[in-house]
């Protein structure tokens, strides 16, 4: 948590620089939903989500300093400098992205649990989704599909209680999303998400029986976004107060860790000042060596549009 | 006569329209508390309230639709895409629905509806949500699509949409918002569509663009000034109804035209462009028409490759100057 | 009823000599649903529906002879021949269509609600909808926004066990349709939609609470397809068997009703067959009287794409 | 070699790629136990069961969504739309996610999927079912887009598209599906991309069109060698990518040149083409490059009002007569 909320740090100074541009969101109070659940899959399972994606990318396991680097539009950035920041994807690390059209990916991932399926394997793919985009149509036609056709995937709605500007009450005619699988013979239900460990255990609990059962299942775990909606979200007082994202600090998914392991005498203070101080240093040489990373050649704009030729060239 | 940004000028002919006609009204995705991504619609909630400015949820065809069903009682909607690609979703209820119930019905219905957002490559916005999307639109029968590039143009040609019984797609630019002009003292001024605006008279080479290239003709046009060169600036501003007549004439004065547009190259709609002036104008032209448009590339994130895809004043320049030979 | 039936005898007559074309879907067996429903609903009510329109237009006051001219692709058609069997329109009856993308125009029947609520209106929209088109995304997105926004729309599903050649349990993960409203906080139920009485009951209870509460709806009416899904739908042994249909014809909207009609004394036998052969007599009259009809002029072809304009002319 | 109508030569390519390839599969609404609707898939349930050939629920985004996901991972599925008109739901997933990863990935996934199905109009399905979207996918970068006219060119394209490993948008014609051809006796018969076919050689003008249309210019063809004038047909057969080379060497030939579509002639991808011959070949022109597209309305329902919407040979016959001059 401490790397991601690092690296974050130093994603934004990207912005603020101008290394970076385009759309940027920040990752910041909702850590323990991807830590918790991502460390409870199987190597193998297919992830996927939306453009609010460094914080899976880093703990799946790609490179710091390519994601970085990926952000600032570099040659040697995880997607070769054409995605930024809401495209990152490695395959590697069957990370499927990293997607901007909010909901849209979700038909993918139930195409990969689609694919995992009909390849015979025991996958479960985890597909993580806004609480906005739970409000994209295109969600209850693969819901639908998926349960129709006893798919492993499990549909994680990561409710931080704000789709940008709007607040959940503003966007849903019933808070609690989870309910709208309802309809569709799908196990749902909402847990807390920011507390790591209840996360995990929860995840555990969810994994196991969907990989058994093959069922997919719809859950929706409550987090908050400490940060603005993106890096270009300079004025927060439009939709919510200070003191309100106060209150959710206090919960705050690091602090709430570090509590639970200086009280039960698994870490010291100082052991964890070393573990964030440690993470800080390591994003901030990663920021350096990424500015240092070469930009694309002007000839990689149509390289990669297809597998096998190139678009007619010039203007 | 008030000099105000693209962005304000655009957002005062909103205003206006709303206070003339209580069927006016706005929807869209975070246009309310959130004041707008680009900020078009500021201050407008607190103004007008929820009834006349409503925030949505994330739900395009949704929305499209809900406002096709309010245009056909009477009502006249003015529906906010963040991004114009986000239209994409809608384009089922665009095509199929809101642009096809007047002919579908015999004319018994109509729908007085405005779709307006920016349309094309902002800054680093990357591939999903750079779209231009002007030549899909103008492809179908039904819609009227329109792309005003100065302030005075987005503010008559905002009044003339809302007040249009038709669909109406309306492009803006994200480059524009911030350019500044002179805006007519009347809240009646309607720029009428099917109009192009000539932006400056030559007699050597007609370039025509709309939207942000429209300037990229005129950067292109002072260039060949200094060059000695007379170019004609062509501003196309309505894609449909298309203003051939002013391009033809142009055409048949210079003898030469090149048509600069942002989508992609292959199949954009300058081709339709290119095409109808060398079928009406083919005995006038001394050399084929030249075309500059985006690179056929999905948009890159990286700004030096973004920078490449975008047609600026050097590539059209070097298109015009091998048109004039 | 028997008028409805009547007619949908010589639409598929129309189509069979080769009068009509396209896609021609006729509503023999639904009958109960559209006219339970609609005798129940206030003079502006909007109505919309899909493309199995002819009994909803029918019912509605559109004149039998422009609904068959129309089918005929006359000038004097409801739409001037433009539409088609698919496409009936009638802005006098507040019937809004006749449409063909599966599920699409329950999107602009929730905007008719919009539109009558922004206008201070008490009206009630009425949304038809299949089975299968409970399938669409779209009626997800508007659900929500109808809740959100307290719109008085009644969605109500013709389910009648089939989407074309697919059976309902081959589309829908459940069954149940009505309870995909559940996450949505909007109310619903499935009733039985093949006793016209029955359905009047239900519907006048259901409007009446809509147009206090304004209040959206969500509801489900079983019924049943006689017929094949479309004129051309010349293989029904592909998904479904003769037995199965004759089944169902046993609880023929026309047969309940004429038994409840003799059983309590209202009608006589002989009054009955005396309303089905009028019903069957205007109904072959008005087919002789719709293929003497003109074809639309050739210059009709640009009319009415915009309101104040044509199209650029020619091929 | 076997004579097969377009129907059956399709059905017949797809049979053969998937037994040769397990991870080739059908999905889409209605293609199993009711056989099809155009009756392609006719019999293919039965013989390769649920897995290979799966029936789907009226969800176009959903399903384009969720074929994406499964070529993401290697699979290769073939999307059958009822007809092309529905995929209009389906754009933002065809436009946005499957025709965008390999280059929003920098290469690392790529979508090996075919969306095939009936484009254009058919017998009176009226104004939202007789879209013809060739140009609009052609339009959009990392799609590749074909639309065969021969039985063999849909038995040997369908191959080539299914083991393509981009995407591909795959037009059919319902007016071509009964139409009979013979079949090479090879079950790699692989008709590549990017190579237009000449149908029938001539030297006076260049009749160049695709699908449907490559047959109205055949008779075309005719009519004009009754007169004493030899045409030259290019069956276009790949729109992306475009076989330039042999359409503009046609045209350095023959010095005349039609371009036929089907779809809405503002904007149609046959602009594309005109305007791609002006550019380079007009010291060769020795007339306009003439075009014949489908009139600018939706489609009406009443036949003889759709028939008026259809180019037909009369309609191509007309242009091509003003061509020559
Ligand atoms: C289809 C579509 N519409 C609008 C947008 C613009 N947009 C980007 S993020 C966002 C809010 C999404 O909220 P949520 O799903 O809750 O995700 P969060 O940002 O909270 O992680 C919006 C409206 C988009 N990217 N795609
Ligand atoms: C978006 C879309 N996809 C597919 C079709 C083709 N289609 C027409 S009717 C139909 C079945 C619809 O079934 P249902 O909604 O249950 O209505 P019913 O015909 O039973 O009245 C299909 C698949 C269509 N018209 N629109
Ligand atoms: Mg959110
Ligand atoms: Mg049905």
């Amino acid at each position: 948590m401490c790397r991601i909320r690092a690296f974050e740090g130093q994603s934004e100074r990207a912005y603020r620089s101008g290394l970076a541009g385009g759309y940027l969101h920040v990752y910041n109070g909702m850590e323990a939903t991807a830590i918790g659940w991502l460390s409870s899959i199987q190597p193998g399972d297919p992830v996927i989500t939306a453009y609010r994606d460094h914080g899976h990318a880093l703990y799946l396991g790609c490179d710091a300093l390519e994601c970085m680097a990926e952000i600032m539009g570099r040659a040697t950035g995880l997607s070769k400098g054409k995605g930024g920041s809401m495209h990152l994807y490695s395959k590697e690390h069957n990370f499927y992205g990293g997607w901007g059209i909010v909901g849209g990916h979700t038909a993918l991932g139930v195409g990969l649990a689609f694919g995992t399926k009909y390849r015979g394997g025991n996958e479960v793919t985890h597909c993580f989704l806004g609480d906005g985009a739970a409000n994209a149509g295109v969600l209850y036609e693969v819901m639908n599909m998926a349960s129709l056709w006893d798919l492993p995937v499990i549909f994680i709605i990561e409710n931080n209680e704000f789709a940008m500007g709007t607040r959940l009450e503003y966007h849903a005619a019933d808070p609690e999303l989870h309910k709208r699988a309802e309809g569709f013979n799908m196990e749902h239900e909402r847990i807390d998400g920011m507390d790591v460990l209840q996360v995990r255990k929860h995840a555990k609990r969810i994994i196991e029986k969907v990989r058994k059962t093959h069922r997919p299942y719809f859950l929706e775990i409550m987090n908050y976004r400490f940060a603005g909606h993106g890096a270009a979200d300079n004025d927060q007082s439009l939709y919510r107060t200070p003191e309100e994202v106060e209150r959710a600090k206090q919960r705050d998914p690091i602090l709430l860790l570090g509590k639970h392991l200086t009280e039960n005498g698994i870490a010291s203070e100082a052991e964890l000042e070393a573990i964030q101080r440690e993470a800080e240093e390591e994003m901030e040489a990663v920021y350096e060596a990424a500015a240092a990373q070469p930009k694309p050649e002007p000839d990689a704009v149509y390289a990669d549009v297809y597998t096998d030729m190139e678009p007619e060239r010039g203007h | 006569m008030p000099t105000l940004t693209y962005r304000e000028a655009l957002r005062q002919s909103i205003v206006e329209e709303i206070e003339r006609d209580e069927d006016v009204f706005l929807i869209g995705e975070d246009i309310g508390r959130y004041q707008g991504t680009f900020r078009v619609t500021q201050g407008l909630f607190e103004r007008f309230k929820q009834k006349r400015v409503l925030d949505t949820p994330i739900s395009e065809p949704g929305i499209v639709g809900i406002a096709t069903g309010a245009a056909m009682m009477g009502l006249r909607p003015i529906v906010e895409m963040m991004t114009m690609s986000f239209s994409i979703l809608a384009l089922d209820q665009i095509i199929n629905h809101a642009a096809k119930v007047h002919y579908m019905s015999g004319g018994q219905f109509s729908v007085p509806m405005v779709i307006r957002g920016p349309g094309g490559a902002a800054n680093q916005l990357s591939a999903q949500h750079s779209h231009s999307l002007e030549g899909w639109y103008a492809h179908v029968p039904g819609l009227k699509v329109v792309a005003p590039s100065t302030p005075a143009d987005v503010y008559g040609m905002l009044k003339t949409s809302v007040r249009d019984d038709n669909p109406v797609i309306f492009t803006e630019n994200p480059g524009l918002y911030g350019i500044k002009g002179e805006i007519p003292e009347d809240t009646n001024y309607l720029v009428p569509f099917g109009q192009a605006a000539v932006r400056h008279e030559g007699t050597d080479i007609s370039l025509i663009g709309y939207s942000r290239m429209a300037h990229v003709c005129m950067e292109v046009a002072e260039a060949l000034d200094q060059e000695g060169v007379s170019a004609e600036v062509i501003d196309v501003r309505s894609l449909v109804p298309l203003d051939t007549e002013t391009i033809f004439g142009s055409v048949r004065k210079t003898h030469r035209a090149v048509v600069v547009y942002e989508d992609w190259r292959n199949g954009g709609y300058g081709a339709e462009i290119v095409a109808r002036i060398q079928e009406s104008c083919f005995d006038d032209l001394d050399a084929p028409v030249g075309r500059v448009g985006g690179l056929n590339v999905p948009m890159p994130y990286a700004r030096n490759l973004e920078l490449l895809c975008i047609p600026n004043k050097d590539d059209a320049l070097a298109v015009a100057r091998a048109t004039l030979g």
